[in-house]
């Protein structure tokens, strides 16, 4: 499989914070892969960093052999990554459907707008029910799958979660579990984190731990499960 | 307060004294007055705006209530000009301490405040000229009962200046006095944090409202001084002084004590070089205060600190 | 031991979004209550509530007895009960010192003298070990001393308890231990009663006499350490609804 | 009366022209921008200046709002893209200053340079007579081109990708970038458009009254205070106060007489600012 993002010897900071410290990381065509990591790991700013929302100090980031680090998020959106933020994602004030007309304002998205949003409705099916409503006026599982699809419309090769059961009721995160393994098998290669370990770890195909910016462990899902310091840290065992 | 600040203050002091000896020209000496009235504004919009940053886009109307008071009530109320004086700068005091308590308790952004307080100068323009036949609208007021009526005799010019700066240095002892004591530290952590401020047991309304009170008390404590100083008041006098007062602001540096002391100085001095040009120096004053405000906003005081170095360093405020 | 601090049924929505329902907890005075839960669980808010940054929608807050709901934060702070933020406030242009001086200036039994306020700070600034870094600002301490800093200050406004929203999240494994030693001091050399939000879970279990247990907004376990570890509830909510095995 | 109110209809709806512009600006950029009036004075005194050279009316104020467009792009791109680079608090208020002193400058600029200028178009119809109704053509004109412009406005911003986009913007710029809007060129287009539609309003204020060189400030003002009442975020809102304000300041004028009317307008704005201001901006305290 080829490697689709690769992140070599990454540094991040807010300021002079420090968050990131070399970090490598790589994604194939295809595959889910998570981070694990607690609070203040740098997870988010991982994923701010590779959206463009944040400059990287040092290092470099591939995505399908191009360098992307430097580039402001709307064009890394162009090129075919979209990040879900762990909170907001939509714009309250439009309706549902001129929310996801917003994610196809990638130019080759607004060809395929039709197919997309069979797509996005038959994986959703509640946003079809809702979509003259004011996104504003939805609840937090409906917020995020609305994030989620907005981010699907924009045709991405890449789509980059960030803890998408964020405050969410446990039946709500089974289903858009769920919902992250039809879109990867739908084709598009996923990079998520989360908290909720033990669901991740069901979908992903490999996971990294990040711990005070680092990588210290990385592997294929089942080691990591098994490793016996995520077992204690991640899992409550 | 240290002993060097306190040398530095006796030698600023001595040499505004003696000043007069090489102005004694009555229009030098005029410049030197009005030298003064800006230095006050400009300290006045200081504590309010460089201390807790409370944007009061209407100082004009401010110092023009202390000055119409000034001027129409002795008269009115045959009362001597000495007693109408506090009630000016009173009445001055408590509209700013009503437009601060009100806005900081609704923690109105600055938006809000910008729309607010220069609604009020407006509202203040509009009622002096609808109050013609108190007022005079634009033709302003001719006042009669001078302060210093009983002075009048020795040169008016010289007996002000020395009245002036003798308000100016308790000004600045009293100015001294609060930003270096409890009261100053709440400034500046409101400046800081608000919220951290407020969960570490600072009142943060209270102090907001007490500077507002302090400031708009010099406001109209020096418009009512300049209506007798001046001897006429006319609505055009007030129209411009918030942007002056930004200038001067801004030249010197905000949250300092010499940055109003050298801004009003240069001001002074600018418009003087510019009254040649008559009306054209508001295009000019314009200019200045987008270049000033673009790339010198922390002020000359602090250009100045990077030129000459150490020498600003001892008086930089203590604590 | 005597109640210091008791929440009774504290309710909070947001628009339409319950962020509190129906939240009971209770502290004991010289007690460290730990309170844990996934993120969105409202512990912040709670913290919120208690220290005056907005009113519950329903429910009182008692301290000492006294009904403090809807005090505004400075009351709150001048009646001794102080706070830390999740995300770290110092006043950043100001040096160590002068953040925990302002603490000290206007905290509980605040000190006018400027001299007294000084040596209160000082012994501070000691205690959190940051004696080095006085008159450095703010902005340009590390993480770790920043947060050493924002307790400082609260320390410095004399509570009689102490709020902590999260200060080992990001730290090294040295400075947790560090921390949690201070924790301890504050509590044993201070008096000082400490109510704790944590997620780290080996810092709040080896350190929380109790602990609260906050899901979805809702309190859904209360106890000691090893019965929290050992609740299944717990186990489930907190780590998520499905099981790999 | 039935005509005083559709002479405050028609002034409202280039009162909502005006604070369109402003709500569009401060929700893109966050510039309050104080020298908004100017843009009025300055297109009309630009169509004065081509009517006297003797362009045809109609060009002349073609010419003047175009003219007026590059204007605005001239300053978005060298002065106002200067205050973008501070952020927050700081960026608000080095907006507020920066365009209150540009707002003096143009007014002192134009105050001294053509203090006599008087811009106004008289239209060649007779009154029209709808029963004991007298109304005249240029009211009726002015009303129904601001209208129009209005009507296109929100067709431009609901229908459009780039309209939409701009509303993106205005609500969470970073989100609108992690759609792929950049914002840059979207923020220069809004202030060029808020210009040209302030240099409408001061066209069509020639149709029914004359435009003098010192009159920006007032219309800066009374925008502002459109935009405030209506919302410095809802358009809808704008319109509707703009309306209002409209009627309410022909009216206290007509009774009162202008100065009272000011008066009242302001401590009406005075009074909702206080009463409830995160109602009115969608801004949280």
């Amino acid at each position: 499989m080829n490697e689709i993002l690769s992140i070599k010897d990454v540094y991040a900071a807010y300021g002079d914070l420090t968050v990131l410290e070399r970090i490598n990381l790589e994604v194939k065509e295809g595959e889910i892969v998570l981070v694990l990591g607690s609070n203040g790991a740098g997870k988010t700013t991982l994923l701010r960093t590779i959206s463009g929302i944040l400059q990287p100090k040092k290092g470099q980031i591939y995505f399908l052999g191009r360098r992307i680090d430097g580039l402001p998020p709307y064009e890394i959106v162009n090129l075919g990554i979209s990040y879900v933020p762990a909170e907001g994602g939509i714009f309250p004030k439009m309706s549902v459907m001129e929310n996801l007309d917003m994610g196809t304002y990638v130019t080759k998205a607004r060809k395929k707008k039709g197919e997309r949003l069979h797509f996005v409705f038959q994986l959703f099916p509640i946003l079809r029910e809702r979509k003259d409503q004011l996104a504003g006026t939805l609840s937090g599982g409906e917020r995020r799958m609305l994030s989620i699809a907005r981010a699907l419309m924009s045709l991405p090769k890449l789509l980059i979660l960030d803890e998408p059961s964020f405050g969410l009721a446990p039946k709500v995160v089974s289903e858009l579990f769920k919902a992250i393994e039809q879109i990867n098998n739908e084709g598009t290669t996923i990079l998520l984190v989360e908290q909720n370990a033990r669901q991740a770890l069901t979908v992903a195909d490999r996971a990294y731990v990040l711990e005070n910016g680092n990588v210290v462990l990385e592997g294929n899902s089942n080691e990591i499960a098994n490793n016996p310091l995520v077992k204690k840290a991640y899992l409550g065992m | 307060m240290k002993k060097a600040s306190i040398v530095q203050k006796v030698i600023i002091l001595a040499v505004y004294a003696l000043l007069p000896i090489i102005f004694s020209h009555s229009y030098q000496l005029r410049l030197l007055n009005l030298l003064i009235f800006f230095t006050m504004f400009t300290l006045s919009s200081n504590i309010i705006f460089g201390h807790t940053r409370q944007l009061f886009l209407c100082q004009g109307a401010l110092v023009g209530i202390g000055s119409y008071i000034s001027a129409i009530l002795p008269e009115r109320l045959g009362v001597a000009p000495w007693i109408i004086l506090p009630v000016g700068a009173l009445t001055s005091a408590g509209i700013g301490s009503l437009i601060s308590a009100v806005s900081s308790i609704r923690r109105l952004s600055i938006i809000f405040m910008a729309v607010l307080t220069s609604s009020f100068q407006v509202i203040f323009g509009e009622l002096i000229l609808g109050l013609r036949h108190i007022t005079g609208a634009d033709e302003g007021i001719v006042i009669r009962s001078d302060i210093l009526r009983g002075l009048i005799g020795a040169n008016r010019e010289l007996v002000y200046y020395y009245l002036l700066i003798a308000t100016l240095f308790a000004t600045v002892i009293i100015y001294d006095k609060i930003v270096n004591s409890r009261v100053g530290v709440a400034f500046r952590c409101i400046v800081e944090d608000e919220i951290a401020a407020s969960f570490i047991g600072i009142n943060v309304v209270k102090y907001k409202v007490l500077s507002a009170f302090i400031s708009s008390f010099l406001f109209g404590f020096m418009g009512g001084l300049y209506a007798y100083y001046n001897l006429y008041i006319c609505p055009s006098m007030f129209q411009n002084i918030d942007v002056h007062i930004l200038v001067m602001l801004v030249f010197g540096g905000m949250g300092t004590l010499t940055g109003p002391l050298l801004g009003a100085g240069a001001f002074t001095l600018i418009s003087e070089l510019l009254r040649p040009l008559g009306p054209i120096t508001t295009l000019i004053f314009g200019i200045l205060l987008i270049i000033l405000f673009l790339f010198f906003r922390e002020g000359l005081v602090v250009h100045l600190k990077r030129i000459t170095g150490q020498f600003f360093k001892k008086h930089k405020l203590c604590f | 031991m005597e109640t210091i601090l008791r929440g009774e049924s504290i309710t909070k929505k947001f628009g339409g979004f319950t962020a509190l329902k129906n939240v009971e907890f209770n502290i004991k005075r010289g007690e460290i209550l730990g309170l844990i839960g996934p993120n969105g669980a409202g512990k912040t808010t709670l913290f919120n509530i208690i220290s005056g940054a907005f009113p519950p929608t329903a429910g009182r807050i008692f301290f000492e007895g006294r009904d403090v709901t809807g005090l505004k934060p400075h009351q709150i702070c001048k009646l001794g009960i102080a706070r830390t933020f999740q995300i770290v406030r110092p006043f950043n242009n100001m040096s160590t010192l002068d953040n925990v001086l302002s603490g000290a200036l206007f905290g509980k039994d605040a000190v006018s003298d400027l001299k007294d306020a000084y040596e209160r700070s000082l012994s501070i600034i000691n205690f959190v070990g940051l004696e080095k870094k006085k008159n450095k600002l703010a902005k340009e301490l590390t993480l770790h001393e920043r947060k050493m800093l924002e307790l400082a200050r609260a320390l410095a406004t004399n509570p009689k308890i102490l709020l902590i929203d999260e200060l080992i999240a990001g730290l090294t494994p040295l400075e947790v231990q560090e921390t949690m030693r201070l924790i301890g001091k504050i509590r044993d050399e201070l008096g000082v009663t400490i109510f704790w939000i944590e997620h780290v879970m080996r810092a709040v279990m080896g350190l929380a006499d109790r602990i609260i247990v906050l899901a979805y907004g809702e309190k859904i376990a209360e106890g000691k350490p090893f019965e929290i570890a050992n609740d299944k509830r717990v186990i489930d909510v907190y780590l998520g609804g499905g099981l790999i095995e | 009366m039935l005509e005083l109110i559709i002479d405050g209809i028609t002034f409202g709806l280039l009162l909502s022209l005006l604070g369109v512009g402003i709500t569009l600006i401060f929700g893109l950029g966050e510039i309050l921008n104080l020298a908004h009036g100017e843009f009025a004075v300055i297109c009309a005194m630009l169509a004065l200046i081509f009517m006297e050279r003797g362009v045809n009316t109609l060009l002349s104020i073609i010419l003047g709002l175009l003219i007026t467009g590059l204007i605005g792009l001239a300053l978005e791109r060298s002065l106002i893209s200067l205050v973008y680079r501070a952020r927050g608090e700081t960026r608000i208020l080095l907006g507020i200053f920066i365009t209150f002193g540009l707002s003096l400058a143009i007014h002192s600029y134009l105050v001294n340079t053509i203090p006599k200028a008087f811009f106004s178009v008289k239209l060649p119809f007779e009154a029209i007579r709808i029963g004991g109704l007298i109304i005249r053509p240029s009211t009726l004109l002015s009303a129904v081109i601001s209208v129009l412009a209005l009507v296109l406005l929100e067709v431009f911003l609901k229908k459009t990708y780039t309209g939409k986009a701009i509303r993106a913007i205005a609500q969470d710029e970073m989100d609108a970038q992690l759609c792929g809007v950049n914002p840059a060129p979207l923020r220069t287009l809004v202030f060029i458009l808020g210009a040209v539609m302030a240099g409408l309003a001061g066209i069509l204020y020639g149709l029914i009254a004359t435009v003098a060189v010192i009159i920006g400030v007032d219309f800066t003002l009374l925008a502002l205070i459109v935009a405030i009442v209506g919302g410095v975020r809802s358009i809808y809102g704008n319109i509707l106060s703009g309306v209002i304000l409209g009627i309410v300041h022909t009216i206290a004028s007509f009774f009162l007489g202008a100065y009272l009317s000011l008066v009242i307008l302001l401590s009406v704005t005075i009074i909702i600012i206080l009463t409830r201001p995160e109602g009115i901006l969608g801004e949280k305290g």
